[in-house]
This record gives structure tokens, C-alpha cells and sequence, in this order.
């Protein structure tokens, strides 16, 4: 992909190594409170529970692991198909499929907790109640460093409502579950909103620790010779380097409306990718898709941040939103 | 299973646009299992994202036997036996010798877990039934069931005649191969099933394993004959693949399990699967 | 580009060529009253003012052209940079540069009014006077068969509302510019909004003969050597086979919501990719950015349909909606 | 202006990750008139969506002259000379002889508008001023000004000695080159608008023509020296392009005009403005 032949990346190579492994980066971060060894995280969904990668990659160099959405109830998920492969990203309707809050403890967490990875929990639930539930089996695990609200998930059975599209509902289920939870409380955003700061500043106010920002986009997909769907579900979420341009955006934006800390995500396939999302305001990022195609992605994140401060001489934390304006422009201003 | 950059050795054109692709993988050869696969990517394409899942076809010593020149005879190269249907495979098409590509293999769990192997040993007789590229996913348990001394017959039927590849590989290890087209450009003429269903009925005092691979359809009716039939049948299934590790969940298929069924990984659990324990009523 | 190694469309090719050639596709189609030759239009903003592609297809084969936005007065633009390439896609902020109202119907509709291909006028304005102001001048001209409202543009000069993004407004600006269009009226939507199919049945209810969508997506890219925002405008809108599905699922919910025609759009490279809108409800399509790298991808997709039809002998206007629903799926149910 | 797939003859690799591309190309090549461009699209690559702007170097007769083949001594050939830069150079260095890859081209203005050839009749030297692959804009200018029997000297500034490419190919139609490096490894080092500028010194009884092309920075920084010492000066000017044809908008500069100033198209006004026009404000 073309982010992988970064000018300033390559450069770095020709540098005395000595001179710059001597600075430090300062990759290590505190979040709500988290202490991470550095700011790169794996994406619900697209790393399992963490242990699956184990023989690819040294998971004790990731900053955290976010496992695999679970709800109070295990959950079986869609019919096939289920992915399809679009433009630079892929649609998924997966379903929620996951085995449930208490099998999670059971078998997923103790390998997890072995880890100097943070172990952060993704949850959702049908219904307020539903996520206080999970919340609440969840709290009984030892070894979970914080919780990752995803509000941006099922529609149909909740009357059409979905929480991450209206602001009220996302106050109350933020509300509610930070109420019960005995760790910080991460907030994952929908993108598919008019406004997305809208939503961010309703989470804050409810007492979310953080913010999570992008999930998918809703998208489609169509055999034009059997007139079918891509995927069984219809509709399914959009990921992948697609959709980092509109990614950005929202955390550029958000970043300006909020002051809990964001992490970014959404198409991140090297290091110059999330350094954009961390010019752009965010204090950490999360690898997703490219997980699935380029497993060693979340590591080469991790080395490629720590190259480029080195080689620019620049701690971590003083790249956090350090975009710099063209002077008269107005912040954010939207024409075409 | 590992995630190595390997090097095209050789992308040899067959007929009907598929092709044989030799790659070297020394880590990687040696640990393959019959029925196992392999993600292939073709870094550089962000329009062809995902990693494109392929059975592994045969894995082969670097030096013919013989020649003395064998890291301790252990295999070196890994074998694709692949037919172009759309962009991916199009670029796979386009590898020349010497570049190189990513791979991730050996991947599922493959046609010789011991409760396969088991129902092997039980059978007078084990039957492929191949549908056009879904061969590709048999050679390697056609060997392997060779050398344990299994007797077998390849029952093996495509579009065409220009679609039926690889019959000559499959000659040293099965007594009989039955061939059928759909255009009836050789063998019998129609669907392979239906000279499968005249040798178990003209056998049924024989005990057959059956082990079948290809299009949904052919794996229905197949695994229906068997269920017929009473006997035990092997399905090696495909579906689309986002991650080929068991994460993603994109590859799930249904299966029995309580209450409304419940679902399994192909690339995890799978590719081969009892066919009884499969749902095959497509949703 | 992936759609263009179609099965169906390579297929045809091995079939007798006159029992094909006889059957009738059927591509003439009315919208709104208008009759188009074909139902494949070149998207606003992507082909200049036509005569720009004289010398490399023949506009003649076009359903129509829509003209670059066109605004009551002249406007100059933004400072450079003004685009950026992204993943299977890019990122524009021209700022509505455009000759002005007066100067289009001098210069630009001569030629245009002399082609078989429709002529459909983008307009818009900063306020709804001025996108009245626009339509009244453009109506003294001889040769528009159509306005399209471009309702999904600037928002900072009119106080941060935007058309696009407000139904109150939508049902404002597109009532009144009706009142004084001398011709039908097709508007044109935003897709950076929660509910797409509000601001379409506001548009319908405000009397618009037919809807356009989608727009851009508001995104941003970052340069991570210079801390700035890869364009001038700091965000842009995105656009290309990056958006496509999206853009599909967007069409697809619409064409549920509302009676009067849609023409699809976004990401549209190949015939392929036509179909997809066409058996999600569209009556017709544009063609963007493709008309940037590929200026033949119009013509392409003429020729593409038209083979599509024969080879399945089918009419194109049966193609419209066609989309075949899983059996107890409810439709446009949203998971991941 | 034509819109063809072309055939790639030869892709030289040059010092610094510089590139000489020869594609037949027998339509386009008659119609380019020196200072003119191409688009150069890489089809299969939706991560390189858009086509890439490059000079055109030179244009070539198919077979050298005097061998007695050419078609009435048309040039058959269009060279591009590029740089490495990114993605999509990296791709266009991959190119090798019998790939295809289409070319929109020949497009802008370039310098040899009747209003441009007047400037220069009139000067008694021309001064090609060039930043790094900002020569690529000037092989074909220099070409025609010698034809005319004008005077030429070329002032030739980049990076390092590396970059300094193309040098030999412009000896038989400049009177001098004067070279310079950033770090020195060639020529006069620093900037080549201090040789520029102490040439303009010494010689201020003379009328000059500068053509520059090359890095913002340098042709602000000439252009504001000519206008110091009243030489008229065109400069080339880059920008990042969408289209090539002046529909995108994309590629619009700020130029000198009513009110707030107003904006031209580098790929349809340009690529050659005179520097007096350009609004040299970065905003
Ligand atoms: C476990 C497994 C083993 C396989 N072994 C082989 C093999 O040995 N040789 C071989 O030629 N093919 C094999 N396949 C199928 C192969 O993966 C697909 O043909 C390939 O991914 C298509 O890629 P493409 O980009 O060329 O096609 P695309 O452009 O992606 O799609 C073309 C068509 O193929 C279908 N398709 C895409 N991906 C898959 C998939 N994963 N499974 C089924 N259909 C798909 C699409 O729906 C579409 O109709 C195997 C699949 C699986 C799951
Ligand atoms: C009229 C014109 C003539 C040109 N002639 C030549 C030539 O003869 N030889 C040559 O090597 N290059 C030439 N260029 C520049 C060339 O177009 C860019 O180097 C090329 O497009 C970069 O593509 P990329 O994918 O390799 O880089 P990208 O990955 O797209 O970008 C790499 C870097 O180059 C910058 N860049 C990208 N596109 C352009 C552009 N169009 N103009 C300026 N900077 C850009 C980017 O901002 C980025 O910093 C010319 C540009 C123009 C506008
Ligand atoms: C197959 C798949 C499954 C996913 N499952 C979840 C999930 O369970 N919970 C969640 O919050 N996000 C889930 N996501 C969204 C990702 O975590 C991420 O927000 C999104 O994919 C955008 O990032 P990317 O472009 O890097 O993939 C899933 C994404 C994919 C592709
Ligand atoms: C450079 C550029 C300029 C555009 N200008 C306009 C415009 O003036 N008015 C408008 O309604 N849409 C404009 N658009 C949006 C397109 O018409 C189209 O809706 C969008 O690009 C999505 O389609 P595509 O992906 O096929 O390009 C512009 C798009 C681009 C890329
Ligand atoms: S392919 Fe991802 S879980 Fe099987
Ligand atoms: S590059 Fe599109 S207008 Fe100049």
C-alpha cells in the first residue's frame, strides 16, 4: 500500500542508528488512568481473543488487545455469506457471533491476563439492561484493564433504534453501564451520523473514561448476476484503508469537542497511517482489517512510531494533535 | 503454521485457465497435513485487500529423489492448483518466477485428524468425489491414504474436458478414476454424482468412505447419497475467507448443534467437516 | 479495477452476436418527464462544462451531462492544494469554483444544447435567494433539460447550517428554487447524515421531480512530515471506488422511501458497478471521478449495459430494484 | 490530445532513482510541442487511482535517422525522465519493455505560445533555469530555441550529483551549463539561483529570457530575481492534477487578477505562465 513507502519513514534508515536509539519516544501512555507500553491496539473483531496470533507475532509488544465484541449471552451470528471483499476494505455481517460474557472468563481471559498487552473487553447488549449485564458477569474477571462500549451495533430488535445514532440512548447506556463498571469505560462511536462530536460530547457527559472512534460504515454489496446481496445480512459494516479519509475527519473533529482522551481508528495499515490519526488529536490507535492480511501490522505500527520520533527527535505525547492550520482557514470548514 | 515471504519457483499455464503455482517455503512444507490450505496475499493491491485461500495441492522435495541433494529429503516446495475467476487469481496468474508473495499455511484442519483416519481404515474402499477445482484439495489425501495401502477410486467431474486437470497425478494412487463433463466433451455426460450413485448402488455390500470436495451443490447431493447410502462422507468446504486464523468469523457455515443450530469456522474447524454435521439448507 | 474482469459481461461475448444484437435493451428511459437516450449521466464537478471530453468520446453516446455547480455569481475557488489521491479514492476541495451563472448560459449551453446528451444544470447557493437567484437566471437559457440542487455544500457562510444536513432546510431551499425552475428539479444529496432517507422524502415533499446521491464524503488527510492537512481547505469531500458501497446501500434505502426516480452514484468505474445501483433501485446513473483517469468509462458503461441486457434479454427497466432479498431477512437490518 | 495505450520500449534506470521511460507512441509523439505534458495512468492499481503528470522530455523517431525506416521522419517516441518519489513512480520504474500503459498526452500549453517565442527572439540569451527533475520540462524547449539559432546557457541546481541528470543531453543546444548541489558533490555548491543571480550581475547590459522549472521555492525565488533585474520570465509550474484536462479544477493556481485574484489551471493555462502572473503567496 503506498503509506508503506513513506518518504520520512525510509529516511530514517540512513541516519546513525547509535544517535537515535538514544532518544526516547516516549511511546508509553496513561489513558483513563491505563498505563499502555505504547499506543497501538488491535481492533475488536479482527484479532479474536488475542490468542490466535500468538504464533505470529509477540503480542507482549502490543500496547492492548481489544477482544472480539461479547455479550451477556453467548451468540451465533449470521448465515453466510457473511464478508465481502470491496475497493481497498471489506463489508462484514458477522453477526455478533461470540461465546458470551462468563465463557469469555472461563477460557478466553486467563491467556490474556499472561500478557504485558492491556486487555480491553468490547461489549454490547440488545437493550440497557442488556449491557449493564455483561458489564456486570464481566466484573467478576480478574485481569480486564477496561471496557470498550460498542453503541454502534444492532438496530432491528431494539424498534429501529439504534443507540449510536441517537444521542439520548447513548447517554443513557453510557450512563448505565459506567455506573456498574469497576474499570474505565471506552466509548466506540458510529460513524454513520450527521455529527459525530454530537455523540462524543453526549458519552463524555455520561462519564465515558474515553472515546473509540471509528467503527464501520453501513455499506452494500450486489452479485449483478444473481441480483443478490454480497452478504446475507443485506447491509454490513465497511472497513479497511477505504475508509481512513473519513475516519480522520471524525477524530479530528471529535478531538476538538471532547477532553476524555480518543484512540483512532479505521484503515490503519502502517505507521504513517496512525500517525495521521494521531496529528489529528488521537492518543492512541487501534489496528483493525489489516490484521486479516498483514498480521505483523500491529508491530510494525509500534516500530514505525518509534522510528519516526526517534528520527524527529519528538516525544509521542507532543505529536498529539500537533496539525498545523493554513492561517486564515477556518477550523473544519466543508466545501466541495 | 507460519507467515512466510515465499518465491515463485514456477506458475506453469494448464488448460481451461488454471494454473499450477510452485512456491519454495521450506518452514512451511514440512508441516503440511492432507486437506490443510493456504492464504495467499499479493501485497501491494489494496483492491485485492484479503489474502485468497487456496488447498494446498502437493508439497514437493526441492531435488528430485535421488539426486542426494534433499535437506534430509524433507519437502521444500508447496503446490497451488488454481483457476482464474476473478482479480485475485488473475494476479496469481501474473507471478512470474522469482517474486515473491506471502503465504500463510498450513491453515485448517485437514482431511487426516485421527477420527478421519479411523473411518478410513474401517472403509473397503475410500472415494474421491472431486467438482472442478475442488480436486485441487484431494491429491494429498490420495497419497496419503496410498501409502497406508487404502484402496481408492476418484470419482472426478467438471464443465469440460479443459477443466478436468491434474487426473494424471492422481493415477499412481487411485485404481480407478471416473471421469464426467457437463458438455459431455469426455467421460460421462452430466454431473459426477450420477456414476457415483451407480457405484454405491452396484456396491452396497461394500463399506465406502467418501471424501468430497467442490462446488455447494455437488457437496449436497454427495453428502445426501451418503446419508442414503449410510456411509461416512468428508466434506472439504469453501467460503469466503477474511483472515484464514479464526478470527474474523467471516468463514462460519452452519452446523448441528442445539436449538437453531450453531456455527463453525471453515478455515478453523474446517475445511473438512462430517457431512452429516454440516446444515445444508442454504439461508 | 476488480469489475472489470465481470463474468457475466466476459460471457457474453461467446454468444452468437445476432440473436443478441436483435433483442432490444431497451435503454431509453423518461425521468421526470425528460427523455434521456440512455440512462448513463456524467456527474457534476468530474467533466467540466462537456466540450473538455469532445476530443476524447463522443459526447453524442451520453444520456446526459451534468454541468459543474454552477452559482448566481461567479466564484474563484480555494488556494491550492485542492485534491488528494487516497486509497481507491480522493479527496477534492475546490471551493465551487465556477464561470457563474451569466457566463455559462453565454459561453458553455451553446455547445451543450447542440448534443444528443441531456443537459442537466448543478446549481447551488449560499443561501435560499441565492440558489433562487441562480435557477431564475439559468432559466433565461435555451437548452437546460434539468437543475440539479447541489444542497450538500458550504456550511460556515451561513452560519454552520447545511442544507444537506438540516430536513427543515432541505424543504426549504428545494420548495422554493421549484417555484421558480422552469424546468424539473432533481436534488442533489449529502450522505454525511444519519438517516438519508429523511432528506429524501423532505426533497419529495418539497416537490423535487427526482434525487441524486450521493455526494461526497467529508474527509481529511494528513501530511506527517509537515503536520498539515494534505489539502489547503483542510477537509474535503471523498470521493471514487472507495465510497461505492456506501453509496449502494444509501440508493438501495432511498429508492425504499421515496416515489420519484433516483440516479445513482459514487465510485461508478465500470458497467458492473452501474448494475449494482440499477438492481438497487436506481433509474439511472452518473459517473465521477472515473472520468478522471478512464474519460472513456461513460461510453464503457453505455456499452456494458447495453451488452448486460442482451446477453440476459432482459430490459433494462426490469433491471431497476431488482434485487432479490434472502428469504427471512428483514430488509436493511444493520449488524456486525 | 489523445487518450492511447502505449508500449514501453525501454525504462532506463539513471542515477538517484531517476528513470528514463521510452514509449512508442506514433499518434501523440508528432503533436508535441515543447513544454507540453503527459498523464500517465497505471491501470490495475486502485491505490494509484489517478494518473500521473510528467513532462515530456523528448520525442524520438522510431529508428535513428539516416537508417532510411522512419515514416517520413515523424517521431514515433516519447520520452518521460522521472524520479522516484512515491507510489506511483515506484510503479512506473516496475514498467518493462512490452508492458502497456495509457498515456493522455500531448496537454498544456508549454513554452512555445507565439506570445513566448516573441520573448524569446527578442532576448540575446535564454537561460534555462532548472531545480532537481525539474529538467525534464526543458530538453525540448532547449531543442527548439537552438533550432532558431538562439543563444542558450543552462543553470542546473539539485541535491546532490546523484540528481543531476539528463546534463549530457542538453550540450548540443546550450552555449555553457553551470551546475550546482546542495552538498556540494558538483558544481558550485548551494542553490543554483546564486550562479543565476551573479550571472544576471555580470551581465546586465543584456536582455534575457529566463524558462525555470523546478521546486516552488526556486522558481519564487527566480522569478522574484527577474523581475529585479527586468528579465521576463515564464516558469513551469507543478501541481497536484486529477484530471489533465481542465475539468477536475484541481490543479488551480493563484495568478494575478481582478480583486482578491483569481485562479488559472496549471494543466490547460499553463503548464507555462509567465512568473509575473503567478501569485507567489503561499496561502
Ligand atoms: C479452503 C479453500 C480452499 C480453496 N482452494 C482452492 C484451490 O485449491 N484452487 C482454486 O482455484 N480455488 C480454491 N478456492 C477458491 C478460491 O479461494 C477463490 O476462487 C478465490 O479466492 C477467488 O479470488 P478472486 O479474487 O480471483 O475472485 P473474486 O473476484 O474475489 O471473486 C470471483 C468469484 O469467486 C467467488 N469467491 C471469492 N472468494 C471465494 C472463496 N474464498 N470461496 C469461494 N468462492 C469465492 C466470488 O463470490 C465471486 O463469485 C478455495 C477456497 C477455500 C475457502
Ligand atoms: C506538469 C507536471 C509535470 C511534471 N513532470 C515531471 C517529470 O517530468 N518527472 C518527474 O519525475 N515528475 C514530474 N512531475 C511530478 C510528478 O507528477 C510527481 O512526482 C508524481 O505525480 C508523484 O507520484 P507518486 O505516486 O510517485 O507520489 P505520491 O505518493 O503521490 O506523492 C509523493 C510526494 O510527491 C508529491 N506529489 C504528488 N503528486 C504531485 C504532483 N502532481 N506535483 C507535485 N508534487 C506531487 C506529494 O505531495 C508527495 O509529497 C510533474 C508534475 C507536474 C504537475
Ligand atoms: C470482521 C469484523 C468484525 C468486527 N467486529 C467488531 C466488534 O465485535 N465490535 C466492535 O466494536 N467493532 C467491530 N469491528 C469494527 C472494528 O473494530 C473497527 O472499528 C473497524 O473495522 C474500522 O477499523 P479498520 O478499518 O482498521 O478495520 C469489526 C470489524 C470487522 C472487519
Ligand atoms: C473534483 C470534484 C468536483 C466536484 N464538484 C461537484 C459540484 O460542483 N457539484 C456537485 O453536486 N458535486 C460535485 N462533485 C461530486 C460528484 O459529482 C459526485 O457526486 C461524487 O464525486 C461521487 O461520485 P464518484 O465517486 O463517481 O466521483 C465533485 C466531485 C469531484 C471529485
Ligand atoms: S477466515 Fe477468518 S475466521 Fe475463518
Ligand atoms: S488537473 Fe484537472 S483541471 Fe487541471
Amino acid at each position: 500500500m503506498k503509506n508503506q513507502s513513506s518518504i520520512g519513514l525510509a529516511r530514517n534508515q540512513s541516519r546513525e542508528p547509535e544517535t537515535e536509539a538514544a532518544f526516547s519516544p516516549g511511546l508509553e501512555i496513561d489513558l483513563a488512568g491505563i498505563h499502555f507500553q505504547n499506543p497501538v491496539l488491535t481492533a475488536s473483531g479482527t484479532f479474536g481473543y488475542g490468542q490466535e496470533f500468538a504464533r505470529l507475532i509477540d503480542l507482549n509488544k502490543l500496547g492492548g488487545i481489544v477482544v472480539k465484541g461479547i455479550s451477556a449471552e453467548p451468540m451465533p451470528g449470521n448465515p453466510a455469506p457473511r464478508i465481502y471483499e470491496t475497493e481497498a476494505g471489506m463489508l462484514n455481517a458477522i453477526g455478533l457471533q461470540n461465546v458470551g460474557a462468563r465463557k469469555f472468563l472461563e477460557e478466553k481471559l486467563p491467556f490474556l491476563r499472561t500478557l504485558k498487552a492491556r486487555c480491553l473487553v468490547n461489549v454490547f447488549g440488545y437493550s440497557t439492561e442488556n449491557y449493564v449485564r455483561c458489564v456486570e458477569i464481566l466484573n467478576e474477571g480478574e485481569g480486564i484493564d477496561a471496557y470498550e462500549l460498542n453503541i454502534s451495533c444492532p438496530n432491528t430488535r431494539c424498534g429501529g433504534m439504534v443507540y449510536g445514532s441517537d444521542p439520548k440512548l447513548t447517554e443513557e447506556v453510557v450512563a448505565a453501564s459506567k455506573r456498574v463498571s469497576r474499570c474505565p469505560l471506552f466509548v466506540k462511536l458510529s460513524p454513520n451520523v450527521t455529527d459525530i462530536t454530537v455523540f462524543a460530547r453526549a458519552a463524555e457527559a455520561a462519564g465515558a473514561d474515553g472515546l473509540t472512534l471509528v467503527n464501520t460504515f453501513v455499506g452494500m454489496a450486489i452479485d449483478v448476476e444473481t441480483h443478490t446481496p454480497r452478504i446475507s445480512n443485506v447491509t454490513g459494516g465497511l472497513s479497511g484503508p477505504a475508509i481512513k479519509p473519513v475516519a480522520v475527519r471524525m477524530v479530528y473533529q471529535v478531538c476538538r469537542a471532547v477532553k476524555i482522551p480518543v484512540i483512532g481508528i479505521g484503515g490503519i495499515a502502517s505507521a504513517e497511517d496512525a500517525l495521521e490519526f494521531v496529528i489529528a488529536g488521537a492518543r492512541a490507535v487501534q489496528v483493525g482489517t489489516a490484521n486479516f492480511y498483514a498480521p505483523e501490522t500491529s508491530i510494525r505500527v509500534v516500530e514505525g512510531l518509534r522510528a519516526y520520533c526517534q528520527h524527529h527527535r519528538t516525544h509521542f505525547s507532543s505529536l498529539v494533535g500537533s496539525l498545523r492550520l493554513p492561517e486564515d482557514q477556518p477550523p473544519a470548514s466543508i466545501e466541495y | 503454521m507460519l507467515d512466510e515471504t515465499v518465491a515463485v519457483i514456477e506458475n506453469r499455464p494448464l488448460t481451461g485457465g488454471h494454473f499450477l503455482l510452485s512456491l519454495r517455503s521450506p518452514h512451511q512444507a514440512p508441516l503440511v497435513r492432507p486437506g490443510q490450505f493456504a492464504m495467499l496475499r499479493l501485497p501491494g493491491h489494496s483492491d485485492v485487500l484479503l489474502r485468497r485461500p487456496m488447498s494446498i495441492y502437493d508439497v514437493k522435495l526441492a531435488h528430485p529423489q535421488g539426486s542426494g541433494k534433499g535437506k534430509g529429503n524433507l519437502p521444500e516446495i508447496i503446490q497451488l492448483l488454481y483457476k482464474i475467476v476473478g482479480r485475485g487469481t488473475q494476479l496469481m496468474a501474473e507471478l512470474r518466477p522469482g517474486d515473491q508473495t506471502e503465504m500463510l499455511a498450513p491453515l485448517g484442519h485437514g482431511f487426516f485428524e485421527e477420527k478421519y483416519l479411523e473411518a478410513a481404515r474401517q472403509a473397503d474402499e475410500v472415494l474421491h468425489v472431486a467438482g472442478g477445482i475442488g480436486i485441487a484439495a484431494l491429491l494429498m489425501p490420495a497419497k496419503s491414504l496410498a501409502r497406508a495401502g487404502i484402496r481408492q477410486r476418484l470419482f472426478f467431474g467438471a464443465r469440460g474436458v479443459q477443466e478436468l486437470v491434474g487426473t494424471e497425478d492422481f493415477v499412481p494412487f487411485v485404481g480407478e478414476t471416473i471421469l464426467s463433463t457437463e458438455d459431455g466433451s469426455c467421460g460421462t455426460p452430466g454431473y459426477i454424482t450420477r456414476p457415483l450413485e451407480a457405484h454405491l448402488e452396484n456396491h452396497r455390500h461394500q463399506r465406502f468412505l467418501l471424501l468430497a470436495c467442490g462446488p455447494w451443490a455437488m457437496l449436497e447431493a454427495t453428502a445426501e447419497m451418503a446419508c442414503r447410502h449410510g456411509c461416512p462422507c468428508l466434506v472439504s468446504m469453501e467460503n469466503r475467507m477474511g483472515c484464514g486464523l479464526g478470527v474474523c468469523l467471516g468463514c462460519s457455515i452452519r452446523v448441528r448443534g442445539e436449538g437453531h443450530g450453531s456455527y463453525e469456522r471453515v478455515c478453523t474447524e474446517g475445511p473438512v467437516f462430517w457431512a452429516k454435521h454440516v446444515m445444508w439448507e442454504r439461508k
